[in-house]
């Protein structure tokens, strides 16, 4: 029988402190045949099982272009990310996915691309970044704006190291007011505001946005008002999911099952969205 | 009465001194009745009263209903019995005393069947706790509504519920574990009698909370039990017997036996009924050096 | 998975001899999470201890069970081990394979002792994998006290303090310090006199620096907890000056008005505007108001026209003070039962049947008859006096139930007073038992009845009455098996010692227990005896119950000892086993207020950025919470928890059962 | 359910598996002078130490019977004797009401025992353990809760 | 021409027919009184007075609570074994013709590009035998929604009342194969069916006008829906008996070594339903549950899946304590 709700098991490969609470696990299928066969896009998402716990729901935040193993990234902050942070190198997990559609990447050739971050939102936009970043020579400039809370939340803290250091990539970092250390060299601000002065100009240029709520509703104004378009502007929704696959019924925005439909939209996909996310 | 009811709200509407207006009035077809919010003072002819205003309106006063709340001052439509279940709630911090207009309905009665209902009020059409109603006339009241009732409760509670107890308690063990565990095993925790029960005023009920899993949330009878027996154990000491947890069970879970039983309990050992008093604790959470039992060897 | 060290030791022979502690450490090597085990003959020894700290490092454990004897055994010291090695103390949790296994399993196969070994390992070990790392809990202590109430107790315990050279606010109700004792004539068993003893002491009292004297003065409001305590003390109007007033007493002299004197129990008058007594401290007067003339009615004022310093001010109102203090020591003495509840001793209807503390008076040199014994009917000394004991006491149905402890020794020492000062007058003492226990105490009583003729009836006064200007008082000698009759001048009675009014109130505002006979509760009887539940907060002297002088004396030093121990150290530590409350979910309804023990929950406001009240939440004060976690089974929306033993703890180990 | 919640006795025969939920003050101390006086009881229960019995939810009992106790039993400090002043009247309350209304549930109260056993009590507590051992393992296996999870299979 | 009938004397017939193949019979019978569906073993045990089972049928192809996976928890493994589904061949007999329209969507919305082989296995095995109604009540509202006790969506076999008989009319395949397969119990014959008794249309309420309104995405904050729906206590009594909702829960259970994974019913009405991890909510106030709920009927249930929302059964009007009737709700939309 074919059981949508089975798990695959996966070992945890390698462990990252990212920030206070926040971990990111490297995963690969104990199945070896699934290690070689599974696919999935950029944008992605998965539902990731701690035994006995239950299952919890986030993108995958590595890149399709690095096969072999996937990454996840998240907060404790329940019962199944607090069992899932319970684990270590070597144990065992369960991962359903992947699922959802997916950011049009191919559809960018050529074009310039500013990423805008904040705090844990930072894990979907970065499978973009690196599936981009794997293929740089397809597009033109890449801007990544990238705030948190304070410096400790920043996560991917050794990759934004690499980021900032390769030149083919301009790397914004900010922090609230208030949240920045004595030797905090980046912005302080926040992300919408930061973005207004950081960004690249609109013209042939996409955004791709991830944060908290009240963030992206910001970033996705500031973004038009810069003068982007509403096709341009991607984002991805994170609502809570119990089956991923279009059946349980409370990932829901209105009419849209963000679990199949989503969850990358346009700002004009989310403009004709019922208010409700 | 509605008439005075309805005159009193629209002079309380209009004066301000309260925003909202929390009654009854009927359904489409006038088969039943439905809470309603009145706050305007021209709608007030909606507001109705005779015997199928079973509803225990103080379930809105909860801090579960932040939306009423914000709306202002509430005055509420009740019977002597909804304004037990308002007593608790002043005990346990949720309002003060000030914070509502009571509007007490004297209360002949009420019918839980609206089939049965035929105009006029008969006690073989009215539930168990009706029988023995001591607060018919309301006690605790900012203004009362109605003639005052000069009916005296039996002094040995009667009825269906009390009959149904006494028949369970002399029942053997087993036979009543086969009883519950029957009617346990149809709830198909909705948690209605939860939603419905004023006095479950938990913005995060026990059963919601995964850390650890207190309750296993799935409709198994090993779940079922632990629901039902913590809701019980829950209302120890404060279920006023308003029966709107059976009433809303769409299984037909016999709740009151549980409640009924466990308020006899609470008189037995503590001698204390809830809801009369503000100023009393519910007997769960104080104590007496000279609590009796028997059990504790 | 977390890194889990099991480690199960031998005990020598204790536990291995019925646990097989090599199984029991393979067995859970099996489990999730445990990366190491071992077997080990002693792990409280040094090399065991060593070994756990070496393992720890070794392999990163991040939590650790030592299977053993009882936690009451070795929790800390394998905690301070785990701790040496870098692992935080509450990483560790002990399983009691001896006491619950080894010992009372005595199974030589070890079946069973194992097999239960193993579920409480297992048990313990799941409950691990659910706990916090927990920091002691850091408390500041302001290094000042408050003794409330100036008596013999109280002023031992301020001076003890005040020696230790921490400051002191003393609180007496009264306009003078001394309390009880400075009624009294003479002293058992010694017989020295009481005020010889008692007023260098509290002169003493009043000169040192780090005592500050709060007279006629009450306390309102006690907030806080140990270390932190807000009180408010209502000082009352004395309606003088105390700063410049200099003790002269012309204004006593000069005050025209005289009422009953409390201090003499009625047995003389003093001014409107006085002092308790001459040696009173301070040696300030205050004005009885509702007995003033120039306060209720505007007229005399006598007294502020021949005060020199112009310290006397009759408008002078209450003043409200707030000390911040770090303990307090509660010292409120006792009262005696009234007597008005003796008519059938006659007191009240016939005047020469007084109280032992007015025969006290009377004997004393300084009180109204200048310590000659006259009765207070007509002056006349009695040839014939009998003392009623037990007037209260040990009688549950007209008073209490205790024995009031000192009257045994009081009523020896008045007619030891009596012989001395009456020659030739007979004194009889109606007695149930006596009690004589105490360095000197029975020899006392010995003397007062075979050397100085007191005739001792073993039995019960039934009926006191009048006849011919005689006092007539009717028993049973049970010992002889008569009944007698009595011709008395005077007849005293050892009504019982109780508590003080309001003694009640006052816990109430401490936060402190109460009996029914509303004495104070100790912590513990016998090993907390000058403790109450509320940490930072002692007791002393008789407001626990009756007892004599040296005792109270000794329970002032103690208490004054236990806060000079608080006070050693800037910050006081406590096991974090605490409540805390979950802001998110708290309902408000205060059940875990009410049941709490210990008042160690607050109300707090959550408010928005505005100020506005937006929810209210419950607030566990850990300075105050001994971690009972009452409050935790009384939630209802599972709100509060207790650390160290939270929800989560529990529920892992019941579900590895 | 699991290999963990059944075994069987050296002896062989079925072994009733109880819980015994006990304060750290009276009754674990209780429990450790049986031990230290090398008193000789029934192996079969499994203690969980909390700080009092006011501590004790009723749903641990509940709890401790959906994984498999046969038996659970209840001890703290003696009234009056609490080391929390007053935690036991707290959960004495309690007990009252939740004795009544597992009685009235229909478990069998055989199952479930309530004690005081004070710290000097060495012999009350081995007296009860052997005592509530043999009680229930007479009574046999607790089927009637363990079944409850089988029963909705028929629904299906 | 001679009809297929079915005699109500051969009932007993037809039950031994498909319990004596190893197969289940539900039907509605009285339980504590209630009229329920629950499996049968004798024809004296269905109920014949009713108007509709207080239980819709969905449990027998989406059961409350069912184990989809179980697990044990080693030191350094997981086993982990999917469950399979338990679908035994299972004949629902004495479905109301509005509850069987309900069976389109649900099939839509479990097939919808992922297969959910816990309802499609279930629903594979399962003849749902509807018996057109003869009594209603003010809570039936089946006509308003464009159903009525002939309808025969959903129903394998659809029968009406005819005196001591049935009338036999088997819709699809399954049906007939049903019929065939029973062969010997069914008999033929004319009889004359007894009228059937049609819910009165509620004369405000216009579906295709809800259906508009609701498209029109400023109907999403208008004030309307706190004010209809303030006395919902968000029991979500209604969503459990209501043959369309279908909303589910994944948990696990079990001890710290073994469990299962357990699909539930859950409730869009439940404030938690929604609930973040952050604490943000989507749908924070109980309008915005009722308002996802009514929408989820006359809006995108119907438009994606195409398959009915709202049934007009009637049940959550008679289960809600606080009688929220949704039909005054779709009135209000009809304005």
């Amino acid at each position: 029988m074919n059981n949508i709700y089975l798990p695959n098991l996966v070992t945890i490969e390698d462990i990252y402190e990212e920030a206070p609470d926040v971990r990111s696990f490297r995963l690969v299928f104990k199945d070896p045949k699934l290690r070689d066969t599974f696919e999935f896009k950029t944008g992605q998402f998965g539902l990731y099982s701690a035994f006995g716990l239950g299952e919890s729901t986030f993108c995958i935040a590595s890149s399709p272009t690095r096969k072999g193993y996937i990454q996840c990234t998240f907060r404790k902050s329940g019962r199944v990310t607090g069992g899932l942070a319970q684990l270590s190198i070597g144990d065992t997990m369960g991962f359903r996915g992947p699922y959802g559609n997916h950011f049009p990447v191919d559809e960018w050739k050529g074009k310039n691309i500013v990423f805008v971050a904040g705090g844990i939102g930072l894990p979907p936009v970065r499978s973009v970044i690196w599936n981009v970043l794997d293929r740089r020579e397809d597009f033109g400039h890449i801007t990544i704006v990238y705030g948190a809370k304070t410096v400790a939340d920043l996560v991917y803290k050794e990759e934004l190291k690499h980021w900032e250091a390769r030149g083919d990539v301009t790397l914004v970092q900010t922090v609230d007011p208030g949240g920045q250390t004595a030797d905090w060299k980046g912005k302080v601000g926040f992300v919408p505001t930061v973005l207004k002065e950081a960004a690249p100009k609109a013209e042939n240029t996409v955004a791709v946005t991830c944060g908290p709520p009240i963030m992206i509703k910001f970033v996705l104004n500031a973004l038009l008002e810069l003068g982007f378009e509403e096709e341009s502007v991607y984002t991805t929704l994170e609502n809570r999911m119990k089956c991923g696959v279009g059946k349980c019924g409370r990932c829901n925005v209105g009419d849209i099952y963000v679990c199949k439909e989503g969850p990358v939209y346009t700002a004009a996909e989310i403009k004709r969205m019922y208010n409700d996310f | 009465m509605e008439k005075t009811l309805r005159l009193k709200a629209k002079e309380l509407l209009e004066s301000g001194e309260v925003k909202v207006v929390i009654g009854y009035g009927w359904n489409r077809s006038k088969t039943r009745t439905t809470p309603v919010f009145i706050t305007d003072p021209a709608d007030v002819d909606t507001l109705v009263w005779n015997p199928l205003c079973v509803n225990n309106l103080s379930l809105y006063l909860t801090r579960k209903y932040k939306e009423i709340k914000a709306l202002g001052r509430p005055a509420i439509v009740a019977k002597g019995c909804d304004i037990r279940n308002i007593v608790v709630l002043i005990t346990e911090g949720q309002f003060k005393r000030e914070d509502v207009f009571i509007i007490g309905m004297t209360c002949n009665g009420t019918v839980y069947k609206q089939d049965l209902w035929k105009g006029e009020l008969t006690p073989n059409i009215m539930p168990t706790k009706c029988h023995n109603c001591d607060v018919r006339n309301p006690h605790v009241t900012d203004f009362v509504v109605g003639e005052k009732s000069t009916f005296t409760p039996p002094e040995v509670p009667t009825g269906m519920v009390y009959d149904k107890v006494k028949d369970l308690d002399s029942k053997s063990q087993s036979e009543r574990w086969a009883f519950w565990v029957k009617e346990f095993s149809r709830c198909v925790k909705c948690y209605a009698c939860r939603q419905v029960c004023p006095l479950c005023y938990c913005e995060r009920c026990i059963t919601e909370k995964n850390m650890p899993q207190w309750i296993e949330t799935s409709a198994h009878p090993r779940g079922n039990l632990s629901w039902n027996l913590t809701r019980a154990m829950h209302l120890v000491g404060r279920c006023t017997f308003c029966g709107e947890c059976e009433r809303s069970c769409p299984v037909n879970i016999p709740l009151n036996l549980i409640n009924q039983k466990m308020i006899g309990v609470v008189k037995e050992a503590f001698d204390f009924k809830s809801g009369y008093d503000e100023k009393t604790h519910p007997p769960m959470i104080v104590f007496s050096p000279d609590d009796k039992e028997n059990f504790i060897k | 998975m977390p890194r889990i060290g099991v480690f199960v030791c031998q005990c020598g022979n204790n536990i291995a001899a019925t646990v097989d502690t090599k199984k029991v450490a393979e067995e859970m090597g099996k489990l999730p999470g445990v990366v190491y085990t071992c077997d080990y003959k002693f792990m409280c020894s040094s090399p065991g201890q060593e070994m756990l700290r070496q393992a720890i490092k070794e392999n990163k454990l991040d939590g650790i069970i030592v299977s053993a004897c009882s936690p009451h055994m070795h929790e800390k010291t394998f905690r301070k081990a785990a701790e040496g090695a870098g692992l935080n103390p509450y990483q560790c949790e002990i399983t009691n394979i001896r006491e619950q296994c080894s010992w009372v399993h005595h199974d030589k196969t070890k079946a069973a002792g194992t097999v239960k070994s193993i579920d409480l390992t297992r048990m313990t070990i799941q409950r691990l994998k659910k706990n916090q790392p927990l920091k002691k809990i850091k408390i500041p202590v302001k290094k000042k006290a408050m003794v409330i109430g100036g008596g013999i107790a109280g002023i031992q315990a301020a001076l003890d303090i005040a020696e230790g050279g921490r400051e002191v606010i003393l609180v007496e109700k009264e306009p003078s310090i001394g309390g009880n004792m400075a009624r009294l004539s003479e002293t058992f068993p010694t017989m020295d006199c009481s005020q010889c003893i008692l007023t260098p002491k509290m002169v003493e009292a009043e000169l040192n620096e780090n005592i500050t004297l709060y007279t006629y003065s009450e306390v309102e409001k006690v907030d806080g907890y140990i270390g932190n305590f807000t009180v408010t003390v209502r000082r009352k109007s004395k309606y003088v000056d105390e700063e410049r007033c200099t003790g002269c007493g012309e204004c006593i002299e000069k005050c025209p008005f005289k009422v009953d004197s409390q201090f003499e129990l009625g047995l003389n008058k003093r001014k409107v505007i006085y002092t308790p007594f001459p040696q009173s401290v301070p040696n300030v007067p205050v004005i009885d108001a509702p007995n003033c003339t120039k306060i209720q009615k505007d007229k005399c004022g006598a007294c502020a026209i021949v005060c020199g310093p112009k310290c006397i001010d009759f408008k002078m109102e209450d003043k409200l003070v707030t000390e911040e203090v770090g303990a307090i020591v509660v010292a409120t003495g006792y009262q005696n039962m009234p007597n008005e509840r003796f008519g059938e001793y006659g007191y009240g209807r016939i005047k020469d049947v007084i109280s032992g503390m007015q025969f006290e008076r009377l004997a004393s040199s300084s009180g109204p008859t200048g310590g000659e014994i006259r009765r207070p009917s007509d002056g006349k000394i009695p040839q014939s006096v009998v003392f009623i004991q037990c007037v209260g006491s040990r009688d549950e149905k007209k008073g209490v139930s205790y024995c009031s402890k000192i009257c045994c020794m009081y009523t020896a020492k008045h007619t030891k007073l009596y012989s001395h000062k009456v020659h030739g007058g007979q004194s009889y003492v109606f007695y149930m038992d006596i009690r004589s226990g105490g360095k000197r105490y029975e020899e006392f009583v010995r003397g007062a009845i075979e050397h100085e003729g007191a005739m001792y009836l073993r039995g019960r006064v039934s009926r006191v009455y009048e006849k011919n200007g005689k006092i007539m008082v009717q028993g049973a000698d049970t010992l002889s098996g008569n009944q007698v009759e009595i011709e008395a001048d005077m007849v005293v009675l050892a009504t019982a010692v109780v508590s003080r009014d309001g003694a009640d109130t006052l816990a109430q505002r401490l936060g402190i227990g109460y009996d029914k006979y509303k004495f104070y509760n100790e912590y513990h009887p016998k090993l907390k005896p000058v403790e109450t539940v509320t940490a930072g907060i002692y007791l002393a002297g008789t407001c626990m119950g009756p007892m004599d002088i040296p005792e109270s004396v000794a329970q002032g030093s103690a208490a004054a000892s236990k806060v000079l121990a608080l006070f050693s150290a800037d910050e006081m530590a406590r096991e974090p086993i605490t409540s805390v409350v979950n802001r998110t979910t708290c309902n408000a309804c205060w059940d875990c207020v009410t049941a709490c023990p210990y008042t160690a929950i607050e109300r707090e406001a959550i408010k928005d950025r505005q100020g506005n009240v937006v929810r209210w939440v419950a607030k566990v004060n850990d300075g105050v919470c001994q971690g009972c976690g009452v409050c935790v089974a009384a939630c209802r929306s599972k709100s509060i928890d207790l650390k160290g033993y939270t929800d989560e703890q529990v529920f892992a180990a019941i579900n590895a059962f | 359910m699991s290999g963990h919640t059944e075994h069987s006795a050296p002896t062989g025969g079925y072994e009733p598996k109880i819980m015994a939920f006990v304060c750290n003050w009276c009754t674990y101390a209780g429990a450790d002078l049986a031990g230290t006086s090398r008193m000789e009881y029934r192996p079969n229960v499994r203690i969980i130490k909390l700080p009092c019995t006011g501590r004790i939810d009723p749903l641990f009992i509940i709890k401790a019977f959906e994984n498999g106790a046969d038996g659970v039993l209840v001890s703290g400090c003696h009234p009056g004797d609490c080391h929390y002043t007053t935690g036991n009247y707290h959960a004495r309350r309690r007990w009252i009401g939740f004795k009544h209304l597992m009685e009235f549930a229909g478990i069998d109260m055989r199952r479930l025992h309530f004690s005081w056993v004070s710290a000097s009590e060495a012999i009350k507590w081995v007296d009860l353990i052997n005592k509530v051992t043999d009680e229930i393992k007479a009574l046999g296996p607790f089927m009637e809760y363990k079944g409850l999870k089988a029963t909705e299979a028929e629904q299906g | 021409m001679a009809d297929k009938i079915l005699k109500k004397a051969d009932l007993g017939k037809l039950i031994e027919s498909v319990t004596g193949k190893g197969g289940r019979f539900v039907a509605p019978t009285t339980d504590s009184r209630q009229i329920v569906f629950k499996k049968v073993k004798s024809a004296e045990e269905i109920a014949t007075d009713y108007i509709l089972a207080r239980n819709s049928f969905k449990e027998f192809l989406f059961p409350q609570t069912e184990v989809v996976a179980e697990f044990t928890l080693g030191k350094d493994t997981v086993d982990m074994r999917g469950v399979e589904v338990h679908a035994p061949q299972t004949v629902i007999f004495g479905a109301r013709p509005c509850e069987a329209a309900s069976l389109k969507g649900m099939h839509a919305l479990f097939t919808w590009d992922f297969i959910d082989e816990f309802y499609t296995k279930r629903e594979d095995n399962t003849v749902v035998v509807t018996v057109g109604c003869t009594k209603a009540d003010d809570a039936c509202f089946c006509t308003t929604v464009n159903l009525s006790p002939a309808s025969t969506e959903g129903a394998d076999v659809y029968l009406r009342e005819a005196g001591e008989s049935y009338t036999v009319e088997a819709i699809t395949d399954k049906g007939k194969k049903f019929v065939e397969a029973h062969a010997a119990v069914f008999g033929s014959g004319s009889v004359k069916a007894d009228p059937l008794v049609m819910p009165e249309k509620i004369a405000n309420i216009d579906l295709a006008k809800v259906s508009e309104r609701l498209k029109d995405k400023t109907h999403y904050d208008d004030k309307v829906w706190p004010k209809l729906t303030r006395k919902c206590i968000g029991c979500g009594a209604c969503t459990f008996v209501c043959p369309t909702c279908r909303c589910f829960d994944i948990v696990d259970e079990g001890t710290a070594f073994e469990g299962e994974r357990r699909k539930n019913w859950d409730s869009c009405q439940y404030d938690t339903f929604t609930l973040h991890a952050s604490g943000h909510n989507p749908r924070e106030h109980q309008h915005q549950r009722w308002r996802n709920r009514f929408m989820c009927k006359f809006n995108f249930f119907p438009e994606k899946f195409s398959g009915k929302g709202c049934v007009g059964c009637g049940r959550c009007v008679r289960v809600c304590p606080v009688r929220l009737d949704i039909t005054e709700v779709m009135e209000e939309f009809s304005k």
